[in-house]
This record gives structure tokens, C-alpha cells and sequence, in this order.
């Protein structure tokens, strides 16, 4: 297991990784839940959806930053919601224009975006503070965690339940897909399961780690 | 931590107050669910013998996983996993793939007991979650049902039962109705005393309503099973239907067609009684088995599924830890009125 | 347009597609705030009511959009409300009743940031809904919310004293409850047909 | 977004204007310019896609028009004007004859409401084809309404001929229980999704028991092939 990153490196390559893994939105920090439940019913959906939130997440986060230095702090958030309203709308056109399909598919949850805790939470946390170049790090880190992290569920609740993974079948005729996966109580499961497992690897890692730690008392 | 000493007996809920332990009024349990479960073979022959032994199987083999993986005692004593599995396959329909009997079986115990810490502790009833898992994942089988009584069902097994793990169900013989189903979507009655003495279609455990009947009342008669739950749900099906079929004959089934069809025998008496997952006192036990009972009818009557049983407990557990905070039994001093500390 | 029956906008509403059990809509408040009985109460009380401001203001906005032929600031004008509406309700609350103001305080401004009511806001207008049939809507989601809401806290403090073991605690042992629910929640399909 | 930055307000209000406004601006530019953008190609998806399910559902037509119903009577052709529903879609064969029109319709299903578009034949006085536009049906069980060729071969040829005053249909479109169908205007249903497939009927009994008298009152109105 691959879990300590070595500090001497630029911080920029941190602020790149600890989305994915450390500091998974989903999976470890538990926001931008609604979205992830919602549309990763198929795995297209769900890399759609994370692909969006990643686009919104850079652009918005790039210009917060750069806008820090001309933002006085009592109309911060303010700012930070048209931008990323501006953003999300964007997306919204740009992806009826590119397959009305997928659109629909993903329906209100592509303007949903706009109220991702995760989205007005880095820029408030991360953007408002540092320079453009490492926000895009930690919005491309985050947004690609928040991405791996609805494919994997995505992935998951496909597979189950309809025996397909990006619509290609992956079993013979006969196979019997679990229709509760693709509905929204198998969206609760595979995200408790997937929880469970985090839980369960942090739990061994904590207890391996645990007996090196004693030494030093 | 050290172990209590053995001279006072600590034990966690359910606290019964007939002073049976856990394992006697399991036992018994047992016992009062064996004329159901004799019949249910007797009606669908090897086809009811597979599902419930794949059923009790899959519930016992769970709870020594959790039990293994947590480290916690093996429970298999106490029966309770056994009843569970037992009622889980008495509402399946006979028929159902014995690898899908397994998943909801497995996922029941996993997902309503084990992961909430094992006896005494779960929310829901487990065999319920179980079946809720099993018909919300595989709608087409849980709801083609076998004819009982044919000639040779104890001799072979519907093709279907044996399916191959993973794959479709292929029903080769004919499929029948419940009674339930019939009423619906086509407008037919059934003749109640069929349905008192099991000669429909259903689940392996929900047709014949009088056996069900029986048991519950040597449970009651032994003080291990609170009566206050299926007397109130039967009382507000029974009125609700009666007032209903008295406005509009044509549309609304008559009180004892409702009382004695589908699975509301099974769930009233074995179900919704379940300890952990009721109230506490007897008012909330009257609240409670009248909540379930009026969902069953709203579900039947105006929702899209034909048998709304198996979600109306599932919602009373639910409530349950409401009806338990608004109706407290009174704390030993303390005034009417007065919450508990 | 749609003319199907009010009762029928709220029972589907609240019910049949739960904002939080079939749509997944407010999960963060839903899984942050169902932990007490009290507060959850409270908070499906706020978000009931918001929701019913934000959906007559998003009513008469999406109107004047479309006299205006501008429905690309549907999104921009439908949030600026929302954080507005909230604001004021904020504010409105903490002039008349101090005493609700304190008890709610802390969870107004996070409506602001919960999906469901912009969630209902573009549902409404997806489904062409009258002014009537909104109302109904967001009373019904509102009701849905609360629902859900209360009864996962109820799950939620009978539970802690529970021997849960450690790996599930937390937000997994929320999301199963949420699962269970849900699929329990399946009974009611087609009540509103 | 088009407020005007009041004459040198007080220092500290005044860099909040400016960052508001100018951020509004930006963001106004920005939206105002994809929306344009991108509005041609969307027009063109949503226009394709109306057009094959149109011509799905009538299988004979080779191009196809949309009216609007005016004033209660008439049919007015749109040509491409944006238009509130209720709209008709009328198609026409290769020599711009009119072979029939596709009408859209949504009523409750089991989950939630369902939308679809039906072709009607003029020659066969039938509804000769359904597509679901828009449904959130159980997967594997309630979606069988759109996959179920069983179901789907109901509306190849689904009766729905007026009687002779042209007011009314004579046989309502009513759903039977599978294996039970007799008449043409009965709807095969799909056991195990019966609540789907008798919304289906019952959205396709409103529309058309709505439409069909009324647009063969005003036939006329659709026979402008040039």
C-alpha cells in the first residue's frame, strides 16, 4: 500500500494526489454525495458527470484564485456562486450540443452541480487562498478523485445491474442482472459497501501502522 | 473489560418479561412456525423443501461470517438465526432460483443484523430486508409463482428453482396468480375459505392463513409473543376493508378476502411481532400494529403493487423508535406526564 | 403541462420520489443532521419552508424568463434567489422570533448549499407545474424531506448505543439505513396514479 | 447583472461593486457567448431527434411538419417558429401526401410520469406506432413497455376509428389482461408490468378520445404540402 508521499517533493505534485486517494471527496471526505449517487446508475453516466464537475471545478477554482486579490471578503461567496453558476451553465449547453442522449440522462443533475458542496468548498477552502497554478493542481486532483470515485460506483452498479460496463454486455444472454442496483437503494449500497471497504483498509493500515509507533514511547 | 459475574445475569434486550430465555422462546418459535412450514412442503412439495433449506442455509452460513469476521461469539445457538431464515423462505414464492433464495438470504442477515451488531440490535426485521432485497432485484422472479398440489411435486422440482447461479429463471411449466394479483388487475375474487385453508397460489408460507393462525395463538398462549400487534393490524384491515367494501362492493374486496389473502397472515402474527424491531409498550404496540395495518390496505388498495405487507412492517419498524420515544413507560416515581430522564 | 391532481403533486412528491430517498437530493443535510431527533425536526421544518418561498419566487422567475426569451440565466437567477431567500428568511426569522432564530440558526445558511431546493426549483419548471400544482410540489417535497429526515434520526438514536461495530460506524451505517428505507419507501409506487 | 456603478460611493463599498459587477459582466459575457454558440448545434440535436421519432412512428412518412392548435379550431403550421405545446406533428409521404400525424402525450406511470409520442394513420384510422420519450419505469420490469415486442406489436395497428358524427372515438382504447385481447382497441397487457402497460393505454385512451375528433374536424388545416 502506497501511502506516504514524500514531502521533499514540489507541493504542486501533493496537491495533484491527495484528491485521489488521501483526500477523496467521496470517499473519504463524503461531499458532492447527491451527484454521485444519482447518476452513476451506469458508468457513462457516471464519467460524464464526474468529467463535468471536473471542468467546473478547474475553471471555477483557476478564476477564484485569480480573482482573490480583487474580491473583498463580504461578497466572497457571492462571487464564488455566480462564477460557478456561470460555469455550470456553460457545461449544461455544451453538453446538448454534444449529445442530447447523455442530457438527458443526466437530467437536473448537471445543473445540480452549482449547489456540489465539494465545488464551493475547495474554492473557499483552497482557491481563496493560494495562486491559480496550484488550484488547478488541487481542482484537477479532487476532480479526478470525485470522478474515479463515481466511475467506481458507476462501474459497480452496471456491472450488477445490468450486466453491461459502458453498455457493452459483459455476459451471456442468460444473465440475470440485480435490478436494485441501478435503482436508488442499490445507490445507498454500493456507496456504504464501497465506504465499508475504505473503512475496513484505513482500519488494517492504522493496526499495521500501530505496533511501528510503539518504540517511540 | 471483564465478564459479569455469573450470579446476576446481564443480558441486553429484548427484555422479556415472561422470564424465558432467548433460546426457549426461539425453540418455540420453532414450534409454532412447524405446521406452516409442514404445509408449505405438503402444498409445493420438493420446490418448498429446497428454497427453505437454501434459505435457512444462507442466514446461518451469514451470521457465522459476521460472527467470525467480528469476532464476536457464534450465535447459532439461540435459533434466532434460524427463524430468520426460516420466515425469510416461507414469503419467498416457491420456484425462486435457489441462488436467489441465497443472495436475499445472505444480504438479509448482512445488511439488517450482522453489520448493526448481530440479536437484539437490528432496526429492521431481517427477513423482511432480506425479501425487500430479493423483489427490489429480481422483480420477474419474485413474481412468477408455481401452482401448488400438482402431482409430481415430490417427486421433481420446477425447472427454475435449479437455475444456474448468476442466470435467468426459465419457467417451463405454468406459472399461476396469487389471489391477490387476481383481485387487482383482473377483477377476481377467491373464495375465502380457499384462502383460510390454503388452496391458492403465493408464497411457500403465506397460503394457508389458519395453520399461521394456530401458531400464533400457542405463542400467545405461552406469553413469548406480543398479541396486542396482529390484533391490531387485523382490527384496521378488517374496519378499513369493511367500511371501503360497505361505500363500493364493485371496487373494494370484502374484509375477509383482505384478512386471509397473500402474505398479512404470516406478517402480522411473525413478522411485525419481531422484539427488537417493535415498541416497547403495549399503547405503542396497538400504534404500531394499526400503522401497519392501515399501510397494507392503502398499498393494496391504492398503490401499484398488489401485496403491500412486506413494506408496511418494514415502515413500522421504522416508526417504531418514534412510537418508543412518544409513548414511554413511566419511570418508578415519576409523575404522569413527566418525560423519562 | 400537466394536470394531474394536487393531491397527486404531493403524494408523488413526497412519497413516491422522495427528494432524499428516490432522487438524492439534500443527502449531505440528511446524512449530517438526522444524527438528533430534535434538530432534524427542525431542520425539515426550515427546508419545508424555504422551499416553499424559493418555489413561488422560481415560479415567477422562470415567467418573466421566458417573456424575457433569456433561459440561460434560468440557473444564475434561480441560485442568486435561493441564497437570497435564504438570507432573508435568516434575517426575517431573527427580527420576529429570536427564539427560532437560535434554534435554527446554524442551520439556514446551510440550506443555502442543500440540492434539494434547487432541485425543486428546476423540477417544477421541467414539469411545466402551474402555481397551484408548485405549491403542492414543495409542500409535498418539503414533507418528504422532513419525513425522511425524522425518521433516519429516529433509526439513528436508537442505534447509538448499539454494538455497531467500528468499520461501520459513521456514514456507511447512515447510507445502509438510508438503503433499507428506500427500498421500503418502494411500497408506495403507483399511489398516485 | 446590469446594475450601474453608483458615483463614487464610499471607499469601502465601492470595490464591492466593482467586484461584484465586473464578475457579473464577465460571467453574463461568457454565458450570453456558449449560448450562442451553442444554440445551433442543440436546435439541430433537438430537431433530429423529433424528427426520427416522428418518422419511427410513421413508418410511411418521409418528412414531417409541426402545428400548433390556434384558438381552440385551428391548425397553424410553425415552420420553425418556437411554439407552447399542445403541438401535432403531421407527416407526409414521398409525392407530400399526408399519411398521418404524430401527436405527444404523458400521463402517470408506476414511478413517475411518462411521455410519449404515437403515430396516427389517416388510411387505417389506427395509432400504427408508440415511442416512450421519457420514462422512469422499474428497469427490467416496468421499462418492458418500451422493449416488449409483444406490448409494441399492440400498437401496430391499435383501432381507434371515429364513429360517423366525427365527435367521438367509437371504441375507446382499453387495456385487457395478457393473452385476453379481442379487439383491435384492446391493449395486449404485459403480465408482471400491468401498471405500465395500462398507463400506456390510458395516456393513449385521453389523447387520442382529445385529439382525433378534433383534428379530423380540421383536416384541412394539415393538407398545405407546398
Amino acid at each position: 500500500m502506497v501511502d506516504s508521499f514524500p514531502h521533499e517533493e514540489t507541493p504542486s505534485t501533493d496537491e495533484f494526489i491527495k484528491g485521489l486517494w488521501r483526500e477523496n471527496p467521496v470517499f473519504v471526505q463524503v461531499l458532492g454525495m447527491c451527484p454521485a449517487l444519482a447518476v452513476s446508475n451506469t458508468a457513462r453516466n457516471a464519467l460524464a458527470m464526474g468529467l463535468a464537475t471536473l471542468f467546473v471545478l478547474l475553471m471555477s477554482n483557476v478564476v477564484i484564485s485569480s480573482l482573490r486579490r480583487f474580491v473583498p471578503k463580504e461578497v466572497r461567496i457571492a462571487t464564488y456562486i455566480l462564477v460557478i453558476a456561470t460555469f455550470v451553465t456553460i457545461v449544461d449547453y455544451v453538453l446538448q450540443a454534444i449529445s442530447l442522449d447523455l442530457h438527458k440522462a443526466l437530467g437536473a443533475f448537471i445543473s445540480l452541480i452549482v449547489v456540489n458542496c465539494l465545488i464551493l468548498g475547495r474554492a473557499e477552502a483552497f482557491a481563496s487562498k493560494n495562486t491559480a497554478g496550484k488550484s488547478a493542481m488541487d481542482a484537477l486532483g479532487m476532480g479526478l478523485g470525485f470522478t474515479a470515485a463515481l466511475l467506481s460506483l458507476g462501474a459497480v452498479r452496471e456491472i450488477l445491474g445490468s450486466g453491461a460496463l459502458f453498455g457493452l454486455p459483459l455476459f451471456h444472454d442468460g444473465f440475470q442482472p440485480w435490478v436494485v442496483m441501478i435503482l436508488p437503494s442499490g445507490g445507498f449500497f454500493a456507496l456504504a459497501g464501497w465506504l465499508l471497504l475504505f473503512n475496513a483498509l484505513q482500519e488494517r493500515r492504522a493496526r499495521l501502522a500501530s505496533p511501528a509507533a510503539e518504540p517511540m514511547r | 473489560m471483564t465478564t459479569p459475574a455469573r450470579t446476576l445475569e446481564i443480558r441486553t434486550s429484548p427484555h422479556i418479561v415472561s422470564g424465558y430465555s432467548v433460546d426457549t422462546i426461539m425453540f418455540n418459535v420453532v414450534l409454532a412456525l412447524l405446521p406452516t412450514t409442514a404445509f408449505a412442503i405438503y402444498a409445493f412439495g420438493l420446490a418448498a423443501l429446497l428454497t427453505l433449506t437454501v434459505a435457512v442455509g444462507s442466514c446461518v452460513l451469514a451470521e457465522q461470517l459476521a460472527c467470525r469476521l467480528s469476532d464476536r461469539a457464534s450465535t447459532l445457538g439461540d435459533w434466532s438465526v434460524a427463524i430468520t431464515g426460516l420466515l425469510y423462505g416461507l414469503t419467498l414464492p416457491p420456484g425462486l432460483p435457489l441462488w436467489m433464495v441465497a443472495v436475499g438470504g445472505f444480504f438479509g442477515v448482512a445488511l439488517a443484523k450482522s453489520l448493526f451488531g448481530g440479536l437484539g440490535l437490528n432496526a429492521f426485521n431481517p427477513a423482511l430486508v432480506g425479501r425487500a432485497f430479493v423483489q427490489a432485484a429480481f422483480p420477474v422472479a419474485m413474481t412468477s409463482w408455481m401452482p401448488g398440489f400438482t402431482a409430481d411435486r415430490f417427486v421433481s422440482v420446477p425447472g427454475s428453482t435449479l437455475t444456474l447461479p448468476l442466470t435467468k429463471p426459465v419457467y417451463d411449466g405454468v406459472t399461476s396468480a396469487t389471489p391477490l394479483s387476481l383481485w387487482k388487475f383482473d377483477g377476481q375474487l377467491s373464495e375465502v375459505g380457499d384462502l383460510a385453508l390454503g388452496f391458492v397460489g403465493g408464497s411457500t408460507g403465506e397460503t394457508c392463513g389458519l395453520l399461521i393462525l394456530l401458531g400464533g395463538a400457542y405463542l400467545v398462549a405461552r406469553n413469548m409473543m406480543n398479541w396486542r400487534i396482529p390484533v391490531a393490524i387485523f382490527t384496521v384491515v378488517a374496519t378499513a376493508s369493511a367500511s371501503l367494501y360497505a361505500l363500493d362492493a364493485e371496487r373494494y374486496a370484502p374484509p375477509l378476502f383482505m384478512l386471509f389473502s397473500g402474505g398479512l397472515m404470516l406478517g402480522a402474527v411473525f413478522m411485525a411481532t419481531d422484539m427488537v424491531a417493535s415498541p416497547m409498550t403495549s399503547l405503542g404496540c396497538l400504534l404500531y400494529g394499526a400503522l401497519i395495518g392501515g399501510l397494507v390496505v392503502v398499498i393494496r388498495v391504492w398503490g401499484g403493487m398488489p401485496e403491500g405487507v412486506m413494506y408496511a412492517i418494514l415502515i413500522g419498524n421504522a416508526v417504531s423508535p418514534h412510537i418508543d420515544r412518544w409513548i414511554q413507560p413511566r419511570v418508578y416515581g415519576s409523575r404522569v406526564g413527566e418525560p423519562a430522564p | 403541462m400537466t394536470d394531474d391532481p394536487l393531491w397527486s403533486v404531493f403524494v408523488n412528491a413526497c412519497l413516491i420520489n422522495n427528494f432524499v430517498l428516490a432522487y438524492f437530493l439534500g443527502i449531505c443535510p440528511f446524512l449530517g443532521v438526522s444524527g438528533k431527533l430534535a434538530t432534524a425536526g427542525r431542520m425539515g421544518g426550515a427546508v419545508t419552508f424555504v422551499m416553499l418561498v424559493s418555489s413561488i419566487c422560481a415560479y415567477g422567475i422562470n415567467h418573466a424568463l421566458i417573456a424575457l426569451d433569456a433561459p440561460y440565466l434560468r440557473l444564475i437567477s434561480f441560485i442568486a434567489v435561493i441564497a437570497s431567500t435564504v438570507q432573508l428568511v435568516e434575517m426575517f426569522i431573527k427580527k420576529v422570533s429570536p427564539a427560532l432564530f437560535r434554534a435554527l440558526g446554524i442551520f439556514l445558511p446551510l440550506i443555502t448549499t442543500n440540492c434539494a431546493i434547487l432541485g425543486l426549483a428546476l423540477f417544477q419548471t421541467n414539469k411545466g407545474y402551474d402555481f397551484a400544482q408548485c405549491i403542492a410540489y414543495a409542500l409535498g417535497a418539503g414533507a418528504g424531506f422532513s419525513l425522511a429526515l425524522v425518521l433516519m434520526a429516529g433509526l439513528r438514536e436508537k442505534l447509538e448505543l448499539a454494538r455497531i461495530p467500528d468499520v461501520v460506524r459513521g456514514t456507511a451505517l447512515s447510507l445502509l439505513l438510508a438503503g433499507i428505507l428506500s427500498i421500503s419507501f418502494m411500497g408506495f409506487a403507483g399511489l398516485g396514479g | 447583472m446590469n446594475g450601474i456603478p453608483a458615483p463614487a460611493p464610499a471607499p469601502r463599498v465601492w470595490p464591492m461593486y466593482r467586484s461584484l459587477v465586473g464578475v457579473g459582466l464577465l460571467c453574463g459575457l461568457l454565458i450570453v457567448s456558449v449560448f450562442e454558440l451553442t444554440r445551433p448545434v442543440i436546435q439541430r440535436n433537438q430537431a433530429e431527434a423529433l424528427e426520427r421519432a416522428i418518422l419511427q412512428v410513421l413508418p410511411e412518412a418521409v418528412s414531417s411538419r409541426t402545428f400548433r392548435l390556434v384558438d381552440q379550431a385551428r391548425f397553424e403550421a410553425l415552420d420553425g417558429k418556437p411554439g407552447g405545446a399542445p403541438l401535432a406533428h403531421a407527416g407526409y409521404d414521398a409525392d407530400r401526401r399526408l399519411v398521418g400525424l404524430a401527436l405527444e402525450a404523458q400521463g402517470m406511470g408506476y414511478q413517475d410520469v411518462i411521455r410519449l409520442i404515437y403515430g396516427y394513420s389517416f388510411s387505417e384510422q389506427a395509432v400504427i406506432g408508440i415511442r416512450v420519450l421519457e420514462s422512469r419505469e422499474t428497469p427490467g420490469l416496468g421499462d418492458r413497455i418500451e422493449t416488449d415486442p409483444g406490448f409494441l406489436e399492440n400498437f401496430e395497428r391499435l383501432d381507434v376509428s371515429l364513429a360517423d358524427d366525427l365527435t367521438r372515438i367509437l371504441h375507446p382504447v382499453e387495456a385487457v389482461k395478457h393473452g385476453a385481447k379481442e379487439h383491435p382497441w384492446q391493449v395486449d397487457g404485459i403480465t408482471g408490468a400491468t401498471i405500465s402497460s395500462v398507463a400506456i393505454a390510458d395516456i393513449l385512451r385521453r389523447s387520442t378520445e382529445e385529439w382525433i375528433p378534433r383534428i379530423h374536424r380540421s383536416l384541412d388545416d394539415f393538407r398545405v404540402a407546398e
